[in-house]
């Protein structure tokens, strides 16, 4: 079983991604959950989601305490947030941001292995604005393979109607030019 | 004194303790609340109704011969026939025992 | 054909209502039931379910309104949570006394205050005896499957009662999580076309909710009570009935590696999958755990949980609800009362766990099983306990 | 010579004889609330069903086994009268849509009384009539707490003694003015209010008619004289009702489409203390407070006559 703990702020998608993942992992005929974090948060706050993934059937509900992965979808909340928190000690940390994983590693002391894209600039340059759930879930599967890329097609499909395709190009960038 | 139990067995009472015989109020008779009755003088009555118009219990009817008569199954004494006759024709005569 | 989809347990379960072909759907949003209602309000708009949708000013007039619309002969859905079925509650009592079979679903949140939007189970206790049949569901799929076995059972004859279908706030309204989701076709072949057994009708007009005086009143409530008792068998045969069309068994009662168990964990609602693994874990110590999960809580399945529960040393209950200054929990209550003529029965220790949100982990139920042992062999039982209290820590190490 | 409003000697000839209302109810002798209960039942006629809340006439009308209702009828609480005839005509619309009953176009009705009305029921009433229900409110307004034996409530009138506005040293009974809901209603823009009194029957049966008779919500106030609550001689209900109107403490209108119309319009109007002193619950009123009401009612006549004018 794979857990995921998606952090963003309020408004920005965390909570989609969470669904999206798992709406493709069940696509895929495995089980999977999607949850968001229960909070009275409102939009900019601070929010996280949270998704299981597995081969057999899903028996525990509990919250998830610690993740195999956690995706960042704003680089503002590093110095806000222990965003590695709980992470499994083979773990890694999918980030939005410009800088280099050592940059981040030494700024923010963060352990973990990081898979790094410029999240912010691909969302501007082929959506126009900077919402980058879609954008890190390219990230998340080209660092992580937890899901095949083909599955998020479906689910981004339904869930954006006529501006999938830009989301879908976003997330082909983002499959490119993920590093870790 | 007689233990008290319920007057219906309980596997007798309608669905929902619904009342399926609408109206059946009826059975209920009134009139033993009253301490004065309607007694007419149709004589002076011209058969306007007012008094069936205003009955609150609704047990005015008219006759066959036109005029107004109270039911006294129901009627409760309250005197609005005789108060609202135009005619005078209504007085409340008290009970007798 | 029946599909297997992603998809959040608040639109499966209005899945389930559009496949019923409710009629008429009064209802005030409260978070956690929102997402339910206003995915009936959109299959409403969008005119794939055709149904009156009344946005109504309270829970209040939303029960007021499906009771108005169930005499007058509708298949009737609301849902509310919390503070919603607390106002509503007036009403609720009145639902079985005037036998209308209204499904209600409810996304179990605390009850304030501190207002909290969190799941328990107290919202749902301070209805428990109001006379409505009330089950509660562990899973997604079997929201979808219950909130349609729910139209059934309330609609046969023999019952004509209301039904509250309970399913945890957020810890499974708010998940998506893959479900079968069945077709109109199939799902008619389970549900039977709604027609009221009576209803208000201006050619054979009748009063509904007339006064009872002291010379009836006890035989009608006796009459609600015997109603009530009697679904029992109508969800037993729904329940079957279900299964035997669809494949997917359900009981009153359900047990995991409960045969032979020594300590049984008795749970209600989501938190029974989470005990599921912790029992796993505890097995692969070589403790004697099973897990015993009541579905169907009234009426209560007296006979099927005396079952279940035999040869067991101690019962770990947990309630997801405070019973201020009683002898025990609401669930714990119960269990205790139709052990205690039973000979060898096994000790119920009571814990109140899950409040208002507070998480229950696999740790947390092993603690639990730790602490019920703990407690049998030095021959304390207290009346209730709650458990991951800040403050009570020491208590706590004792039984680690 | 006493005036009925559009004067017919027969007035059997002119009232809808059925009635739906039986006889054998348990009201009080000279109940005028229950006169005018049997009064709009004439005028709704047999194709309705009733939503009604708790109170005097439910109590008086359905103490089992026996049911004073021709009519289809149900009572679940207090508030809710609206809120459960709210459903029922949702209901009645879909089924009826959806043939699973036959189409005949019943009416949904909801009563109460004032305190089923102004004050609990005021939000579900709001409710009802926000949400475009085609129902037919009636509220039965005898100005306290009857059932529960004389308390105040937001509909009783300035100075009244009531069992909770007692005078005394500190008091001269109730202190506040009869909340208007009527006026409230119409605040909803709904297409039909009116007040009403059964001394009026003509007038009131019109009145139903014409709620009846509209698309949409429809509010109607009826004044009901309570002789136990109002301390007031039972046979001079219907009286004391015709005192309210020709006094201008009830003026008698309607709004239709927003717009007003007096229906009984008394060439000359009486002293408020023509139609107080026939009451104990003013008999401690001292004439200061009798001026005051006085003024106030003249002052609300004059503003109501103005928008019957626009």
């Amino acid at each position: 079983m794979i857990e995921i703990r998606f952090h963003g702020r309020g408004g920005q998608g965390a909570v989609t991604s969470a669904e999206l993942t798992a709406l493709a992992a069940i696509g895929e005929g495995k089980y999977a959950q999607a949850f968001p974090s229960f909070g009275p948060e409102r939009r900019g706050a601070p929010v996280a989601a949270f998704v299981r993934i597995s081969n057999e059937p899903i028996r525990t509900r509990e919250k998830i305490y610690n993740p195999d992965i956690v995706v960042v979808l704003d680089p503002t909340l590093l110095g806000i947030i222990d965003v590695a928190e709980g992470l499994k000690s083979n773990g890694i940390v999918v980030l939005n941001t410009k800088k280099s994983p050592d940059e981040i590693k030494s700024e923010f002391g963060i352990k973990a292995r990081l898979a790094v894209v410029d999240a912010t600039r691909i969302a501007m340059e082929t959506m126009g604005i900077p919402i980058t759930n879609t954008t890190l879930l390219g990230a998340l599967i080209k660092s992580t393979g937890v899901i095949s890329p083909l599955s998020i097609e479906e689910p981004l499909k339904e869930r954006f109607g006529p501006i999938a395709q830009k989301n879908l190009d976003a997330f082909h960038r983002a499959l490119a030019e993920t590093t870790f | 004194m007689p233990k008290e139990t319920g007057k219906t067995r309980w596997q007798d009472l309608p669905i929902g303790f619904m009342i399926t015989d609408a109206g059946n109020a009826a059975e209920y008779h009134t009139g033993t609340w009253r301490s004065q009755q309607p007694v007419r003088n149709n004589d002076r009555c011209f058969r306007c109704g007012m008094c069936y118009l205003f009955c609150p219990e609704g047990c005015i009817h008219r006759g066959p011969d036109g005029y107004f008569f109270a039911d006294l199954r129901y009627c409760k004494g309250c005197g609005i026939c005789a108060q609202e006759c135009w005619s005078d024709t209504i007085n409340m005569v008290e009970e007798t025992e | 054909m029946a599909k297997r989809v992603g998809i959040e347990v608040s639109i499966a379960c209005a899945e389930a209502v559009r496949l019923a072909n409710v009629d008429v759907v009064p209802a005030y949003p409260i978070t956690p039931q929102t997402h339910i209602i206003e995915d009936l309000s959109q299959l409403v708009a969008e005119g794939e379910l055709d149904a009156a949708f009344i946005p109504v000013e309270s829970e209040h007039s939303a029960m007021s309104a499906a009771l108005g619309a169930a005499a007058a002969g509708a298949r009737v859905f609301t849902a509310t949570s919390s503070q919603g079925l607390a106002l509503m509650h007036e009403i609720v009592m009145l639902a079985p006394s005037l036998r209308l079979p209204v499904v209600m679903v409810v996304a179990n949140r605390a009850l304030s205050g501190p207002i909290s939007i969190w799941n328990d189970h107290s919202d749902i206790m301070a209805e428990r005896d109001c006379g409505w049949v009330q089950i509660f569901c562990e899973n997604g799929q079997e929201v979808f499957d219950l909130t349609l076995v729910a139209f059934n059972v309330v609609e046969d004859e023999r019952v004509l009662l209301p039904i509250m279908v309970n399913l945890d706030g957020f810890q499974l309204s708010h998940m998506i999580e893959p479900i079968e989701i069945l077709d109109q076709e199939e799902a008619d072949t389970y549900l039977r076309p709604h027609k009221a057994a009576f209803r208000l009708d201006v050619d054979n007009p009748t009063s509904m909710g007339p006064v009872g005086l002291p010379e009836y009143f006890s035989e009608a409530k006796m009459a609600a009570d015997m109603a009530l008792k009697g679904s029992k068998e109508v969800v037993e045969e729904e329940l079957k009935r279900f299964g035997e069309t669809f494949g997917r068994h359900y009981n009153v009662v359900e047990t995991y590696k409960a045969e032979g168990a020594e300590v049984i964990i008795l749970t209600m609602g989501s938190i029974s999958e989470t005990a599921m693994s912790a029992i796993d874990k505890m097995r692969t110590w070589g403790k004697k755990v099973g897990l015993v999960r009541i579905r169907l809580w009234r009426p209560f399945p007296i006979e099927e949980f005396v079952a279940a529960v035999k040869g067991a040393e101690v019962i770990a209950c947990i309630d997801r609800a405070v019973t201020f200054g009683g002898t025990a929990g609401p669930v714990a209550s119960e269990v205790r009362s139709c052990l205690y003529h039973l000979p060898g029965k096994p000790a119920v220790i009571n814990f109140v766990a899950g409040l208002g949100g507070r998480d229950v982990t696999v740790d947390d139920f092993v603690t639990m099983v730790d602490r019920a042992q703990h407690y049998l062999r030095k021959g304390i039982f207290p009346p209730y306990e709650l458990i991951n209290i800040a403050g009570e820590e020491e208590k706590e190490a004792e039984s680690a | 010579m006493k005036l009925v409003e559009n004067f017919d000697i027969f007035a059997p000839v002119v009232v809808p004889p059925e009635e739906y209302f039986s006889p054998g109810h348990r009201a009080c002798q000279g109940c005028g609330e229950v006169l005018a209960v049997r009064l709009v039942c004439k005028a709704l006629g047999p194709n309705v069903i009733i939503s009604m809340a708790t109170g005097c006439m439910e109590i008086v009308s359905s103490p089992y086994p026996h049911s004073a209702w021709r009519v289809p009828w149900l009572h679940v609480a207090f508030e809710n009268a609206a809120a459960v005839a709210s459903g029922v005509e949702a209901a009645l619309r879909v089924i009826e849509r959806k043939g699973k009953i036959p189409a005949k176009n019943t009416h949904s009705i909801a009563m109460g009384g004032d305190g089923g009305t102004t004050d609990i029921g005021l939000q579900s009433l709001s409710g009802m009539l926000e949400r475009g229900h085609d129902v037919v409110y009636v509220c039965y307004d005898n100005e306290a707490y009857m059932n529960t034996g004389v308390q105040r409530s937001s509909s009783t009138p300035f100075g009244a003694m009531t069992t909770t506005s007692p005078p005394g040293k500190m008091s001269f009974g109730q202190s506040t003015w009869k909340k208007n809901v009527a006026e409230i209603a119409v605040a909803h823009k709904i297409p039909y209010v009116a007040t009403a009194s059964p001394s009026y029957p003509i007038d009131l049966i019109n009145k139903i008619k014409r709620a009846v008779d509209v698309v949409g919500p429809a509010y109607v106030h009826v004044l009901s004289v309570c002789p136990t609550g109002w301390r007031s001689a039972g046979n001079n209900s219907i009286k004391l009702g015709r005192l309210a109107v020709e006094s201008a403490v009830f003026p008698l209108y309607e709004v239709k489409d927003g717009k007003y119309r007096l229906t009984i319009d008394p060439p000359k109007l009486r002293p408020v203390s023509d139609y107080l002193k026939l009451q104990g619950r003013f008999r401690h009123l001292t004439p200061d407070l009798i001026e005051q009401i006085q003024k106030r009612v003249t002052e609300e006549y004059g503003i109501l006559k103005k928008k019957c004018e626009e």
